[in-house]
């Protein structure tokens, strides 16, 4: 088979390496969005339980668990793709797939931080009109 | 070649060939666009001027909602993925589509449904909730009439043929790629149609969850969005928007993919920055998901949510930024100067209101600024600048640009240049006087306004402009009729593209499929299209004897084995003619002729799968000294990957309901188990229930053991499928038992409501997954499914065990929750 | 694959003799119809062939539609007796009452109207209901003319069920008792022959002076508004109010008669009903609730602002008046069957949204009131347009 | 195919108040909406910009000299001005966006402001005002706010979703059922302005209007006394007759005028009716001819709304009628 590529990568592996950034993005929105609603119900149902630093200690976090690991992810690519191809990047088409992680990886760092430092400025709970 | 002729006369509709079939989808995609154009014309007389009574209320109120449905549900989704049916096998150089008979149903049953529904508009049964029929408005309380069921059923019913289309492309995609044809080199338009795929198959389900809702609330009164027995109308509002925005991008991402194929060829260079193109595709595909709510601004959520999905639409415009300068790049990269032809026209009308509209969009994204102008006219201007400048424009150029793959004749530059000009100034002057309007006060959806308000004058304008568009697409219509003749295939390779849709290609495709080395390969590969025309590359011959195609890894799309595909057959037409008279029949409450139609459609789809599935031909040589099997089981066939993609839909309808249920808690706990209903039953139900689910799939795993040899019969294997279905009806039956001996009757609140959702969502994965073994039990009867044939079974499996796993989520769900909060 | 290819279908062998059939089948026709050798006349019997289709044909039709009708009470004495006058003063002449004959001249209609006392054919109920409903073509039985009045309806069809089960045997409890001879409205004098017998329409049903109205479905009409009277029956004859009943009687009325119609009936004191339904005490409160308050959340207004104290005398007088009465006016408002004037639209906007329990609870409050003579004694505002 | 002659059934709206009522973003007279004007103009001058900016580059793609074009083909030009561009960009205008959401998110003042309740019906609005005395009286279709004091609007819906927008006060927020929804908003400038409902709301959406009027501060404290107070009694002969007429058939089971009989709390509060800047939700002018014709034929002015035509009246009794709620200034 000398026409073809010398390797084979296994599929899973290969999607999840290439949407490493984004659904790094995905996860901090689902905890940040669905942490506030609940936090904000449990805030409303009792009294004593303070909403304002649960929610921002627990988005805070994960902004910046998420975010350094998407920039983990766009500054040393290589790691991830032997982790998950389980081999190491051999040829051009293999330069592609890690060059289109990497951008995607920056961009959703970016989306991490845009969503992060709202929690910082806005009232958690208020409607705010 | 005598396999792959196309039947003729009144055997035509049996066709399966995928340009037959995607001339039929693109022809009733451009009839609705058309026809729903119409409706907006008739709106604009209506609005020229202020107090005008030409229209009245109701019937406006039909006709926005009409035109909005038509064109997002009926037009522009099947458009897009007509073009993918009918293009993507030529550029990926496959015979077909991997499913031609799937694609084949799921456009009959458009086709029938999408004119059923259009048809409302004439004996005033057309829905009047608007395109996004929110309630309460659509409950039966304000909505009394069937026109709210057209819109459920009737619209609900076409996106389940959209995701068959989506499973299609996917498989499609990933599998049936040429030999050589690695991801790195695949072409644009075959990325573009991959996440378009994917992102159906995540967004769909959410809105067919939300219509099954709605239509229970309508049918049987199960409050899920009624605010006094706990529902919540923004529920409705999370769930159609988390498919609605990914919709948009559904429709926007395979033109943009569509113009990253033609900037190329009319600049005659490669497409500059291929990788940041895929990073752009992919990056909005994702962030589609997560902007929702910007179209919930004003409702009243918190504003630290709002800023939340405010920051994702503005990440949002950054990959469409990329494109249109990577667009740039390349024309700028060209040798010569960029060739001005009508495609070329089309695609810098489409970067001029394209980037508009893009920038409104990021207007509109700053939250203060959506709150004085949301549901005004602004919208309506921002919206038709990205949809029509993003989608309608370079679906034109599409049109002027493939034509010679399917007519003999190519339509006329002259034409051409005329449709263009009349298009794009009378869309400007349509759509941009519509932003000064929306600032100055003016709501949507509004069948009149006064005519001291002032906007008198600018919508006068709107309305010789829209007139002007109706010209423009006129001239088009004219050219069509004159140039456009169905027959052979015309010149090879007119605009001189790189891509190997221009390969010499008949009614089967390409004589041989060729090997690729790069990502323009009629360009890089000197005399290709010779060698490929004399049979010099892969399956030259149909060593099976019947309509097959290659089968190449995913990533490397190294050859793996061939598939045999069905041929022309009635039975999936029958299906989709059934399916289609179930739903509409439902809508007018003509039940026992529905249910009736129901399982004849069951019954057709029986007798399709029943001619599928044919034993092996063994090893064959398809060429380049590569034998490869004709039958594969396993993790590797592409039966198993259309299952893995339909498990995920089921999932993401699955998620779509888990939200619904948290949400609604969040809304309303006060209705939920502890205090306000009825606790869940003793434990001892759902463990029995979950008990039933696990020991169903170990049957079924001793099924698969006890599978015989070929040729022989096995009851044993036989018994345990029956065993596991009767185990997987027990189980819902006892969780459904279990509540209602509680006393907790579905329509008493929105907490019993979504107990029962999940039985019955849990019960219609049963529903199908004890058809499907009862299906391979008759296999198994018949001597047609043995250890080593035995795709049906592994089908089988996969269902069953998913639907299990749903099954105790739901059950874990449901009977752990409440529990948690006592 | 040419267009002229793909639609291409071997019709030419079949075509010549299908096209032969079909000039041969319209020249027959067309020279039967012409020459007019069918003989139209009803003392022509037809053809036992065409009896059969054209009677399997109607039996066919009514069985359709007669399927999902729901059936109410029919043994109800008070339907039965209302049934019986309008089967007296309208259906008598084609289909007799027993003990008296057919009128020669129904008995020359083809097909002859049937004998309803002793029937032919095996129509139940629900079967009557659609002939009287929606009548039968070409036969000379009329569709019922009060559009939406299926109430009225199943009163006919309660008698005819009546009448086919006892065979008319008693016939005095039921028909005489209410017969246009003993009820003349005897205190009134009136000289010119005409009005007697207009009187004489109206006492079958309603009563006089002594006598209670002939069932509790009928509304007694005792010291009512005279303008309300007035407006009724100009509404019955211009046919803006629905009725099988009123409509035949009021239809050549004309302003004399009813003037002194509308007179007669608002001067006599109200009749004590023979057997008046008590309902129920929790019923008559929650009614009264309503009739004060209205229901704010279901839009529908308190009737107390119109039907009580200083409202208009155009809006009728509805206390004492029976319970199934103004429940059965109320359903018809609700279905929107009772909105051809301009003040049954108001009175439609109310009853829109309420649900049949309240509409039975406030017919029985206003049920239960005993009317107050004192309302009308001031002169009533000027005549509300036609 | 435009319509030549415009059908006599159209109805003439004549001008509310001598100049035409403004419903515009661009002319904000509210805090809130002069924050959102002045985003505005930020984002489309920016947005023009970069608007020209790209079409001149696709221009100079096209036409341009070999070293332009060059320049523009290098893949590196893409990354700056397709990422770190609109990056540099969008974080700006998310930084002053999020400035203006904190600003509005505490400027919504405490709960001592004077209150004003808003309920969307289906087509109109029922308005009532509570003041710090306590006291709560009801108005509909006009809302009244004081210039530089800040009211809380609490909006709620009886039916559908509808959405309280007055352009030039503040953006728009929705009615949901179920909730109870706070605006607050600010008035810098007396003077008449109009608002719609922006949510589809099915029937006459389009008809469902509002006039705002923001007393200067001092005057405001006056016109709640006026507006307070019962209605005044019919004077003429013919108002007389009229409010006879008004009480004797009816009215008063749906609407209500504080001082009568009247006390029904379907329709809206007809106390001041007189005074109001316009009738049927701001769709038609307040005049004798206006009330007239909505009490004879309102089903056809605004179809499906919840007052059935009264049509029996005579000429007379009609003139009278609409002079006495003409009278209820």
């Amino acid at each position: 088979m000398s026409l073809f590529a010398r390797h084979d990568s296994p599929v899973i592996g290969a999607l999840f390496f290439l949407l490493w950034g984004p659904i790094l993005w995905a996860g901090h929105l689902t905890i940040a969005y669905g942490g506030q609603a609940l936090l904000c119900t449990l805030a409303a149902s009792s009294a004593d339980f303070d909403a304002a630093t649960a929610i921002r200690l627990l988005i805070g976090v994960t902004t910046l668990a998420s975010g350094l690991a998407s920039v983990f992810g766009a500054v040393v690519p290589r790691l991830p793709f032997r982790l998950l191809l389980r081999r190491r990047p051999v040829d051009a088409d293999d330069g592609t797939l890690i060059g289109i992680m990497r951008l995607l990886s920056a961009l959703a760092s970016l989306g991490i931080l845009f969503a992060g430092v709202t929690t910082a400025v806005l009232p958690v709970c208020a409607q705010g009109r | 070649m005598r396999i792959w002729k196309t039947p003729t006369g009144w055997r035509l509709p049996t066709a399966v060939n995928n340009t037959v079939i995607g001339l039929l989808y693109i022809g009733a995609a451009f009839l609705f666009f058309v026809l729903a154009g119409i409706l907006a014309l008739v709106m604009r007389i209506q609005l020229a001027v202020g107090d005008q009574r030409i229209v009245t209320q109701e019937l406006y109120n039909q006709l926005f909602t009409t035109h909005g449905t038509t064109m997002m549900f009926l037009f522009a989704v099947p458009a897009v993925e007509a073009l993918g049916v009918m293009l993507l096998p030529q550029m990926l150089a496959a015979r077909d589509l991997p499913f031609p008979r799937l694609s084949a149903y799921a456009i009959w049953a458009y086709v029938i449904g999408g004119l059923v529904f259009f048809s409302t508009i004439f004996y005033d049964l057309a829905p009047q909730g608007g395109w996004f029929m929110y309630p309460p408005l659509t409950t039966t309380q304000y909505s009394p009439g069937n026109n709210a069921d057209f819109w459920l059923l009737g619209i609900g019913f076409i996106e389940i043929s959209a995701i068959a289309g989506a499973i299609e492309i996917v498989v499609g995609t990933l599998r049936t790629r040429p030999p050589g044809m690695t991801l790195a080199k695949m072409p644009i338009f075959a990325w573009s149609m991959l996440i378009f795929a994917g992102m159906i198959i995540f967004a769909f389900p959410a809105v067919i969850l939300a219509t099954m809702l709605l239509e229970l609330e309508r049918a049987f009164g199960w409050p899920f969005f009624s605010a006094e027995l706990g529902g919540d109308a923004l529920l409705w509002q999370h769930l159609f928007w988390f498919f609605g925005h990914p919709e948009v991008y559904i429709i926007f991402l395979p033109a943009a993919g569509l113009v990253s194929m033609m900037v190329p060829t009319f600049a005659q260079t490669p497409l500059v920055g291929y990788r940041l193109i895929v990073v752009a595709l992919i990056a909005t595909g994702f962030f589609s998901f997560g902007l929702w709510v910007h179209h919930m601004f004003t409702t009243g959520i918190p504003t630290l949510s709002l800023a939340f999905f405010s920051a994702a639409s503005m990440a949002v415009s950054i990959p469409s930024g990329i494109q249109v300068f990577s667009w740039i790049a390349t024309i700028a990269a060209g040798r010569e100067r960029f060739r001005m032809t009508v495609p070329s026209l089309f695609i810098l009308g489409f970067l001029f209101i394209f980037v508009l509209g893009g920038l409104t969009g990021v207007m509109v994204a700053m939250v203060p600024f959506d709150w004085q102008v949301h549901d005004s006219y602004f919208i309506v201007a921002h919206f038709h600048y990205v949809l029509v400048g993003g989608m309608v424009f370079p679906l034109f150029a599409t049109f002027y640009y493939w034509a010679p793959m399917v007519s003999s004749r190519m339509l006329s530059e002259r034409l051409g240049r005329w449709t263009f000009w009349l298009m794009f100034m009378g869309f400007n002057v349509t759509f941009f006087p519509m932003h000064i309007v929306g600032l100055q006060g003016m709501p949507r959806r509004v069948w009149t306004y006064p005519s001291m308000m002032g906007w008198d004058l600018l919508n006068t304008i709107s309305t010789i402009g829209a007139f002007i568009i109706a010209a423009g697409v006129l001239v088009f219509i004219i050219d069509l009729a004159r140039n456009f003749r169905f027959g052979q295939v015309g010149p090879d390779n007119p605009w001189g593209a790189g891509t190997l849709e221009w390969l010499p290609n008949d009614v089967y495709s390409t004589r041989s499929i060729p090997l690729v080395r790069s990502r323009e390969p009629l360009w890089d590969q000197q005399n290709l299209a010779e060698e490929v025309k004399n049979g010099h590359h892969f399956l030259p011959g149909a060593p099976t004897g019947g309509r097959e195609t290659v089968v190449t890894t995913a990533i490397e799309a190294k050859p793996q084995y061939i598939i045999q595909m069905p041929g022309p057959s009635w039975t999936h037409l029958f299906a989709a003619v059934f399916t289609a008279a179930f739903f509409l029949l439902l809508t007018i409450k003509a039940v026992t002729i529905a249910i009736t139609c129901g399982v004849l459609a069951v019954a057709s789809c029986l007798i399709w799968a029943w001619q599928l599935d044919r034993p092996g031909k063994g090893e064959v040589d398809i060429g380049g000294d590569i034998r490869v099997p004709t039958y594969i089981t396993g993790p590797q066939s592409h039966s198993w990957w259309a299952m893995v993609v339909l498990m995920l839909v089921m999932g993401s309808l699955f998620i779509a309901y888990v939200f619904s249920y948290l949400y609604l808690w969040t809304v309303s706990p006060d209705v939920w188990a502890p205090d306000g209903s009825p606790m869940p039953p003793h434990v001892a139900y759902p463990l029995l229930s979950a008990g039933l689910l696990v020991g169903g799939v170990a049957l079924l795993a001793l099924a698969y053991r006890a599978l015989p040899d070929p040729g022989k019969r096995s009851w044993e294997a036989f018994l345990l499928l029956v065993l596991a279905s009767c185990a997987m009806a027990a189980a819902v039956g006892i969780e459904v038992w279990g509540h209602w001996i509680t006393g907790l009757r579905p329509d008493a609140s929105s907490y019993a409501a979504m107990v029962y959702m999940a039985a019955l969502l849990t019960g219609q994965g049963a529903l199908a997954v004890i058809v499907l073994c009862l299906f391979a039990g008759a296999r198994l009867a018949t001597r047609q499914m043995d250890r080593v044939r035995r795709v049906t079974f592994d089908n089988a499996f996969l269902l069953y065990a998913y639907t299990a796993g749903q099954g105790l989520f739901g059950l874990l769900l449901v009977h752990g929750f409440p529990r948690l909060l006592v | 694959m040419r267009i002229r290819d793909i639609l291409k279908v071997d019709f030419d062998q079949l075509g010549n003799e299908i096209v032969v059939v079909i000039l041969v089948l319209i020249g027959g026709i067309t020279i039967f119809v012409w020459a007019g050798y069918y003989n139209v006349a009803a003392s022509e019997k037809h053809l036992g062939i065409t009896n059969w289709i054209l009677a399997t044909v109607r039996d066919q039709s009514i069985a359709a539609r007669s399927s999902e009708i729901e059936v109410p009470d029919l043994k109800d004495r008070d339907r039965i007796r209302l049934g019986a006058q309008h089967y007296v003063a309208g259906c008598a002449f084609c289909h007799g009452i027993p003990g008296e004959p057919i009128s020669p001249i129904a008995q020359r209609m083809l097909p002859a109207p049937p004998d309803l006392a002793n029937p032919v054919n095996e129509y139940d109920a629900a079967d009557h209901f659609i002939i009287i409903r929606s009548g039968l073509k070409y036969t000379g039985m009329p569709a019922w003319p009060g559009v939406g009045r299926d109430d009225e309806v199943w009163s006919v069809v309660a008698f005819v069920e009546w009448l086919q089960d006892t065979g008319g045997a008693d016939r005095r409890d039921v028909i005489d008792d209410a017969g246009p001879e003993q009820r003349t409205g005897g205190g009134y004098t009136n000289p010119e022959a005409g009005e007697a017998y207009a009187l004489s329409n109206c006492v079958r049903c309603h009563g006089d002076a002594d006598t209670a109205p002939v069932s509790r479905l009928v509304p007694a009409l005792s010291s009512q508004s005279p303008d309300y009277l007035r407006r009724s029956l100009q509404e019955y004859r211009n046919g803006r109010r629905q009725s099988g009943f009123m409509q035949p009687v009021s239809a050549n009325l004309t302003d004399g008669e009813i003037n002194q119609l509308v007179d007669y009936y608002s001067g006599l004191a109200p009749v004590e009903t023979t057997s008046p339904e008590m309902p129920e005490a929790a019923s008559i409160a929650r009614g009264r609730a309503i009739a004060a308050a209205g229901i704010p959340k279901q839009e529908v207004a308190p009737c107390s602002s119109c039907h009580a104290g200083a409202a208009s005398l155009q809006y009728g007088i509805i206390d004492g008046l029976g319970q199934r009465y103004l429940a059965g006016q109320l359903d018809l408002w609700r279905k929107g069957h009772r909105t051809g004037s301009d003040f049954g639209i108001i009175m439609a906007r109310s009853a829109a949204n309420m649900t049949d329990e309240q509409i039975r609870d406030v017919s029985a409050y206003y049920a239960s009131l005993t009317r107050d003579l004192s309302r009308f004694a001031r002169s009533s505002p000027a005549g509300a347009t036609e | 195919m435009r319509t030549t002659a415009r059908r006599s059934a159209a109805l003439p709206l004549l001008v509310i108040g001598g100049c035409s009522v403004e419903q515009s973003a661009l002319h904000p007279t509210g805090a809130g909406a002069e924050q959102i004007y002045s985003l505005f103009w930020v984002m489309t001058i920016g947005g023009g910009l970069i608007f020209a900016a790209v079409l001149l580059c696709t221009l100079w793609a096209i036409y341009g000299g070999s070293g332009i074009r060059r320049t523009l083909s290098a893949e590196g030009m893409i990354y700056g001005a397709g990422v770190f561009f609109p990056a540099a960009v969008l974080s700006a205008l998310l930084g002053y966006g999020l400035y203006l959401m904190q600003e509005s998110a505490f400027a919504s003042s405490p709960t001592g402001a004077p209150q004003i309740a808003v309920s969307g019906e289906m087509w109109w609005w029922r308005v009532q005002y509570r003041d710090a005395q306590g006291r709560s009286l009801e108005s509909a279709n006009e809302v009244h706010v004081p210039v530089g004091e800040t009211v809380n609007l609490a909006l709620t819906t009886k039916d559908v979703i509808h959405s309280f927008w007055a352009p030039q006060l503040a953006g728009k927020l929705d009615m949901i059922p179920g909730r109870t929804n706070m605006l607050s908003v600010t008035a810098t400038k007396p003077g008449i302005s109009r608002g719609q409902c922006a949510e589809y709301c099915g029937g006459a959406h389009a008809l469902m209007s509002f006039v705002v009027v923001a007393h200067p501060a001092d005057e405001y404290a006056q016109w709640l006394d006026g507006e307070a107070a019962p209605a005044k009694a019919p004077d003429t002969e013919r108002e007389k007759l009229g409010q006879d007429l008004f009480l004797r058939s009816g009215c008063g089971a749906c609407h209500a005028v504080r001082g009568t009989a009247a006390a029904g709390t379907i329709g809206p509060d007809l106390t001041h009716v007189g005074s109001r800047k316009s009738l049927g939700a701001a769709t038609l002018n307040n005049d004798e001819a206006s009330f007239k014709r909505w009490i004879v034929d309102n089903q056809h002015i605004k179809p499906e709304n919840g007052m059935p035509p009264y049509r029996i009246f005579t000429e007379a009794e009609l003139d009278a009628l609409a002079a006495y709620l003409d009278g209820l200034a």
